[in-house]
């Protein structure tokens, strides 16, 4: 038999003034199961709340309804009060009598009418709570964060220096990403290796990281705090116990003519190969794909000249499993090719660049030396366009956003052409100039204004080789849309930025959200930018959405926090407002039937099977298992069920239908 | 049908009940009472985590049980505190309204409307004109049928239960 | 300025083309072959439509532009936004000529046109001496391309007698049902 | 001899429907001759589809939307009521127009219904209407290589045109900007397709007569690449195309300033020649810019 007690707030006159306090007391003592009832001045204050603590006392409460302000206000108070008397918290519940009721209506009959069905509603319902406990999850404080780029390193020096273990995966033989390809960088035009080169070899040094690159996240299991991940160590084919990185076997390695990724296919590099000089780890890796001996049988050079025996071509990929606390996923992004854009050539003409392809031209350490030459001839481009949006802002044949760092990258670009070939002239075709950030419209005017860059407003519709010139048909849109031509040495695409090709089975291993372009989704877009829905899941940079290195590492370093701040307890309490499988003993009475309509409502993955066994060891059945871990509470999966087999904690369907059946009988 | 007793169409006060979100509606109408917008009294809302927790049972359970209408309220698509809760409450209703159209019941005696958390004028205005299209529509009469169906569920997972566990038992 | 919102919604009816979509990229103009003898480039064409101004419109009515237009598809084409441009030039000429609007120096072009289907209305093919002789009745060009007949009828271009399709009858009813 | 076939409607039989269109009774017999001569050599059997008529070309569709529809919809509909599942359409102009109108058509069942009233036969709108290009990939690409007894050795432009290829999602050729099939038959055929930057450029189409003017200058800028980057014939599928740059050359070089002499032919007849037809027997001597191959 339920005990309630019921305690009416005037809160001051706020309530008062519409709201016949007394009578709702007088009402709510009259009500089923209610043991004692009450209205107070100030709820809420000391001697409201020892009212409360000793009516529970007092009185045996098995549950208090307070009918006063919003519960999104005091609840806590209200719960905590209960608590300190004895009573589980949770038997707890707030009638909304002000927002809902006194401030929203004329005084008069009616609305104490409705005060006094608001508190029946939650009388009703509080005679069906249950006691709950929160809940505690242990958490493992070691964080994986994925990616080495720019927003990798920063997120896990972050986190390292906070004291916490951090294990870095770089699926590349190095970390530096794309920030590590770039000349010099916007707004400041400092060099890009030079600031970036300390900081990777600071990851490598630190003695709270574990660094595995040419390595991929292979497997993740668990929840937050409790993390399984399996990681794929790709074969190196060096021992890198071994190698002191001399360099011996990249020189002599026969194999020279393959593409270098680092230089956007504007160099070559050998089969064994560091990706670039100041590489981190500085040491080779063989790529399989390419190498004569993996391929042919013959050849095995570098394993002759390596003065240390490094080389082992037997080596297989290796798996290796962490447990983990919490993951920081930064893997970046990528930039079309060319070869998108059927009316600029398909990718044919080879001095139509990208963006990426002009930073390694311009980089001191690229394969031109920073000399701006045209990779068809070797010779200096007299004259250069540049297109910005090449597909960006194009639903029809690229994507229908803007990448937002290429307005400011191609100035860049233009500005860094100008300064290395003074008689040069040079000419950017663009639609809208987006340069919104500190000192960055400044940037752009310094390209326009002192380095006399020719922007012209307008979208180019083809480009044809002639005579070894690009023709470049354009219209300038602010001479009334007059067609240009422009005769180019050379042509740079500031093409879109894109996600990574890998970045959609990735999110599928790890159950985070991404968007349409199979960008990683943020939880909230304003409040919540480095947060997955995946609890205990991070992300920072451009694997969100293109964007530049100073908000890259904003980002990174507001993960590193989040991070940082889980870490900071041992354990991680919870709200047990969460969903459950009814299993009452014997758990094969479960109604569940098995159907999994929930798991393909819940929006968190916290639904997961299991087996139900009988005493021989056979499956009797497949039931649903909500993980604590991951359940955020939301209920979808219970409206979701066919034979109410699962249920929310808290919003249970007897304690709804119970307040909806209160509110309707008269 | 006591509750009608000698009531005049004209002075017709429909019950209403409100089903809306904790985050979004909730707190919507939180800042109406904060703004101290006036609004109709015969509404009453019932708290829940999300709309994507809202079983439709339950509002034919509200039926059932004499309400006149119904809001369902939430947060703005792409602004659900659960990413999608929202819109699996959405997807169920187009089913909803089909058994609705079913069993004879006007889909107009439920409101569908998205209040966020700062439109404390909006939620003010989806009660003053839930509270009209109600007294238009006149009080709702047959809610036997929302009734009898809630009931028939009932047997029907009672039944399967049974089945199952009969099924279970002779293993 | 007079708002023409209803000649903007009308167009769009009967197009399918929303003109707002269009950002004035100028892309179409800058692929477009005859923008340079337009008086109003495609994309400007698209400007004057977003402005729903009736005044512009009428010049566009009036304009060379349409009549220049040979549907080629280009600007639809690179469009990134994949605006029927073709599309909203049919919708214009057509509406110009109902409204008797043809610029004064196109109309060589649509007296070619008008010669042309003269020619199926009465035979169901074209008969292209008759397109010539029609075509030079309607705009006086009478010695233009003397040279070319007798060339072409040497080289067997040039079949002398109409050819008549059997169906002349059903095509004089397309003519009929179809006419504006 | 071919000449005769086409004047009499249903000279032909097969299963494979022909429709010749204006051009190819008139200005372009060469095209038609050619088109039936290399059927011929690789025994396709074409039929005329009976009665046809004009499909209206840039003219209705300038004037009069749905005239143009009913004017192409007519030669759909006969060559259904004839039984035909295929029908080469070799000029590129009615091949677009005829294409479009199916595609419109089966787009939007009020429209149809409309102009079926209009030109009081029913239509069902699964006709395949094949371009040249198409029917020799179809029936003539794998014995090709095979069939060739004299190489077209020449450097060639191929030349395809706007209305070939474009609207891409409509036609669905096979690529933008810089489609391929042309130049890989020409290459079967011996030749040495060129890069060159106008395969899709518009040639200048109906202005032919109306505005000369227009012609020289579009058809002069494609010539002039064509010839500056050193090819020895311009290979064409349309009859605008091919009188646009063939019987306007006086006043494209005019335009220009320049004389240039570089040939314009039809597909069929570069692989008319390459399979051993003679040059008579394809229509080489029918053009305005002398047509040798040695
Ligand atoms: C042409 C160009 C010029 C630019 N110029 C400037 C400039 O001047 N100033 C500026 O502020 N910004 C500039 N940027 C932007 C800058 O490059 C980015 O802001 C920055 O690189 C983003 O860093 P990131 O770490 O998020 O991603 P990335 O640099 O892309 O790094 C991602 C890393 O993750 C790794 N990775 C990817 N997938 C996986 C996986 N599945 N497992 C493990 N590792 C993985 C990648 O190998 C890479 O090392 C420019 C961009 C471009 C394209
Ligand atoms: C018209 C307008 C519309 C906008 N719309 C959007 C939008 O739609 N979406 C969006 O994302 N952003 C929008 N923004 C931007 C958004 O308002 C800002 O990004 C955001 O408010 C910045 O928050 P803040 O905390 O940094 O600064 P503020 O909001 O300015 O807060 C600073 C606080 O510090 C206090 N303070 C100042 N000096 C002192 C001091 N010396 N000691 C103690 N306290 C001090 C101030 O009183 C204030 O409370 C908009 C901005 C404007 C102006
Ligand atoms: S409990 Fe709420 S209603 Fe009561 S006095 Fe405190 S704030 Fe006011
Ligand atoms: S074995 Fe492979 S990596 Fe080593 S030298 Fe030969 S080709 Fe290069
Ligand atoms: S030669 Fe041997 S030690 Fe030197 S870099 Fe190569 S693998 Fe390392
Ligand atoms: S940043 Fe500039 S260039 Fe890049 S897509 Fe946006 S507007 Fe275009
Ligand atoms: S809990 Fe319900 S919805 Fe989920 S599997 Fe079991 S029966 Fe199906
Ligand atoms: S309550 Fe929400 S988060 Fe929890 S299991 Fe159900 S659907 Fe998933
Ligand atoms: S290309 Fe398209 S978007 Fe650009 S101006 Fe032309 S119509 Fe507008
Ligand atoms: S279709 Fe008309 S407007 Fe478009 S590019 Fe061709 S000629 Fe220009």
């Amino acid at each position: 038999m339920s005990k309630i007690g019921v305690f009416i707030c005037h809160c001051g006159e706020n309530i008062s003034a519409t709201v016949d306090c007394e009578r709702v007391a007088a009402e709510a003592g009259k009500m089923d199961g209610v043991e004692f009832a009450t209205d107070y001045k100030y709820m809420c204050s000391d001697p409201g709340q020892t009212l409360i603590k000793n009516a529970i006392k007092e009185k045996g409460l098995t549950g208090v309804v307070v009918g006063a302000c919003s519960p999104r206000m005091h609840e806590p108070t209200f719960r905590k009060a209960c608590a300190e008397a004895g009573l589980n918290p949770y038997l707890c519940e707030m009638s909304n009598l002000r927002e809902h009721c006194s401030w929203v209506h004329e005084k008069n009959e009616q609305t104490t009418e409705k005060a006094i069905d608001l508190v029946k509603m939650l009388v009703e319902k509080v005679k069906k709570n249950k006691p709950l406990n929160a809940i505690k999850v242990p958490i493992t404080k070691k964080a994986l964060v994925i990616g080495g780029g720019i927003a990798g390193i920063q997120a896990a020096l972050d986190i390292a220096n906070a004291g916490q273990q951090v294990i870095m995966v770089e699926k590349e033989p190095s970390i530096g990403g794309h920030m590590s390809q770039l000349s010099e960088t916007f707004p400041t035009l400092d060099c890009s290796q030079c600031i970036l080169t300390p900081r990777m070899v600071e990851v490598a040094q630190h003695p709270n990281i574990t660094l595995y690159t040419y390595a991929e996240l292979e497997h993740l299991d668990g929840f937050i705090g409790n993390f399984k991940a399996t990681i794929r160590l790709k074969a190196k084919s060096v021992d890198y116990k071994l190698c002191t990185g001399c360099g011996a076997c990249t020189t002599k390695c026969p194999n020279k003519k393959i593409p270098s990724e680092f230089n956007e296919g504007l160099g070559m590099r050998t089969a064994i190969y560091t990706p670039f000089p100041q590489a981190v780890p500085n040491k080779p890796v063989i790529d399989r794909a390419n190498c004569t001996y993996y391929q042919k049988g013959k050849c095995k050079v570098c394993e002759k000249v390596c003065p240390t025996g490094a080389i082992q071509y037997d080596l297989p990929d290796q798996f290796i499993t962490e447990d983990i606390g919490a993951v920081v996923i930064a893997t970046g992004f990528n930039v079309l090719k060319t070869d998108f854009f059927p009316e600029y050539g398909y990718g044919k003409y080879a001095d139509v660049l990208t963006g990426l392809q002009f930073e390694r031209l311009a980089s001191a350490s690229g394969p031109t030396l920073g000399e701006i030459r045209r990779p068809s001839d070797g010779k200096v481009p007299k004259k250069i366009v540049f297109i910005a949006c090449s597909g960006s802002r194009d639903p029809a044949k690229g994507i229908p956003y803007c990448s937002k760092i290429c307005c400011m990258y191609t100035a860049k670009h233009a500005m860094l052409y100008q300064h290395k070939v003074h008689d040069g002239e040079s000419y950017v075709f663009y639609m809208d100039i987006r340069a919104g950030g500190k000192n960055y419209e400044e940037f752009v005017r310094r390209a326009i204004e002192d380095d006399g860059v020719n922007y012209i407003r307008g979208r180019v519709a083809r480009i044809y080789e002639k005579d070894g010139k690009y023709i470049v048909k354009g219209a300038d849109t602010l001479l009334g849309s007059k067609p240009v031509e422009i005769e180019a040495d050379m042509v740079v695409l500031a093409t879109a930025g894109v996600s990574n090709p890998g970045a959609e089975e990735l999110a599928q291993k790890m159950h985070v959200s991404y968007d349409a372009y199979k960008f990683f989704a943020e939880a909230h877009p304003k409040l919540k930018p480095v947060e997955t829905n995946t609890a205990g899941i991070f992300l920072c940079g451009a694997c969100q959405a293109p964007k530049d290195i100073p908000e890259t590492v904003g980002m990174a370093s507001g993960a590193a926090a989040k991070v940082i701040g889980l870490f900071s307890n041992n354990e991680l309490t919870r709200e047990p407002l969460i969903a459950v499988v009814n299993r009452s003993a014997p758990p094969v009475f479960s109604t569940c039937v098995g159907c999994f309509m929930c798991q393909t409502a819940c929006p968190y993955n916290a639904i997961e099977r299991e087996e139900i066994k009988g005493r021989d060891g056979s499956v009797i059945k497949t039931v649903a298992k909500v993980n604590p871990g991951l359940c955020q509470g939301c209920g979808t999966c219970v409206a979701f069920c066919r034979s109410k087999a699962i249920d929310i904690q808290g919003f249970s369907n007897e304690q709804m239908f119970a307040e909806v059946m209160a509110l309707m009988n008269e | 049908m006591g509750r009608l007793g000698g009531a005049l169409m004209s002075e017709f006060e429909p019950k209403i009940v409100a089903f809306v979100c904790n985050w979004c509606t909730y707190a919507g109408a939180d800042l109406t009472g904060t703004s101290r917008i006036k609004y109709a009294s015969n509404v009453k809302i019932v708290r829940f985590p999300c709309t994507g927790r809202i079983d439709f049972m339950l509002l034919l359970k509200a039926f059932a049980e004499g309400a006149d209408g119904i809001i369902v309220s939430g947060c703005h698509p792409n602004d659900c505190h659960y990413t999608s809760g929202n819109f699996h409450a959405r997807r169920r209703w187009v089913i909803f309204r089909g058994l609705l159209n079913f069993m004879g019941i006007d889909v107009n005696r439920i409101q569908f409307s998205w209040v966020s958390a700062a439109e404390g004028a909006k939620w003010a205005d989806v009660v003053n004109g839930t509270v009209t299209t109600i007294r238009e529509l006149g009080p709702y009469t047959e809610y036997r049928k929302a009734a009898d169906y809630l009931v028939q569920q009932d047997k029907s997972i009672i039944d399967g239960q049974e089945a199952l566990i009969k099924s279970v038992s002779s293993l | 300025m007079i708002n023409n919102q209803k000649s903007i919604h009308e167009l769009q009816l009967h197009t399918g083309v929303n003109v707002n979509r269009c950002y004035q990229c100028g892309k179409c103009t800058a692929g477009c072959q005859l923008a340079d003898e337009m008086d109003f480039p495609p994309s400007m064409v698209m400007h004057m439509l977003q402005t729903k101004d009736e005044e512009l419109l009428q010049q566009l009515l009036n304009s060379k532009t349409i009549w220049l237009c040979i549907s080629c598809q280009n600007c639809i084409e690179r469009c990134p936004m994949s605006i029927d441009i073709p599309h909203i030039m049919d919708y214009l000429r057509e509406k110009s000529a109902g409204e008797h609007k043809i610029n004064r120096q196109s109309r060589d072009i649509v007296a070619f046109h008008r010669a042309f289907l003269d020619s199926i209305k009465y035979t169901g093919r074209l008969y292209e001496i008759g397109l010539v002789a029609g075509y030079k009745a309607r705009t006086f060009h009478l010695t233009q391309d003397v040279v070319l007949a007798p060339k072409m009828y040497a080289k067997g271009k040039l079949p002398l007698v109409p050819e008549m399709i059997k169906g002349t009858r059903n095509i004089k009813g397309i003519f009929r049902k179809t006419a504006p | 001899m071919s000449e005769q076939i086409i004047n009499s409607p249903c000279g032909v039989k097969g299963t494979i429907g022909f429709y010749p269109g204006c051009s190819l009774k008139g200005s372009s017999s060469e095209y038609a001759q050619s088109v039936l001569a290399v059927a011929k050599a690789f025994d396709i059997e074409l039929q005329e589809i009976q009665d046809w008529n004009c499909c209206g070309s840039t003219a209705a569709h300038n004037l009069n939307k749905e005239l143009a529809l009913s004017l192409s919809a007519r030669i759909l509909a006969l060559s259904e009521k004839q039984g035909l599942t295929e029908v080469v359409v070799p000029c590129a102009a009615c091949y677009n127009r005829l294409t479009v109108t199916q595609h419109e058509l089966n787009n939007d069942a009020a429209l149809k219904q409309r102009v079926c009233d209009i030109i009081d036969m029913p239509i069902k709108g699964n006709l395949q209407i094949l371009n040249v290009m198409q029917m020799i990939d179809k029936y003539v690409a794998d014995r090709l290589e095979e069939k060739v007894t004299t190489p077209f050795g020449h450097k060639v432009a191929c030349y395809y045109g706007c209305l070939l290829v474009r609207p891409h999602n409509i036609l669905q050729f096979d690529r933008l900007e810089d489609p391929q099939s042309m130049d890989i038959l020409m290459k079967r055929s011996g030749a040495e397709p060129i890069e060159w930057g106008f395969k899709t450029e518009c040639c200048g189409a109906g202005f032919s007569v109306s505005r000369t003017d227009v012609v020289a200058k579009l058809s002069g800028n494609i010539v002039k690449d064509a010839a500056d980057r050193g090819a020895e014939a311009i290979i064409v599928a349309c009859p605008m195309c091919q009188s646009n740059l063939d019987m306007r050359r006086p006043q494209i070089n005019e335009y220009l300033k320049q004389k240039i002499d570089i040939p314009v032919i039809y597909i069929t007849q570069a692989i008319g020649l390459a399979v051993g037809l003679s040059p008579k027997e394809v229509g080489l001597q029918k053009h305005f810019v002398p047509a040798q191959f040695a």
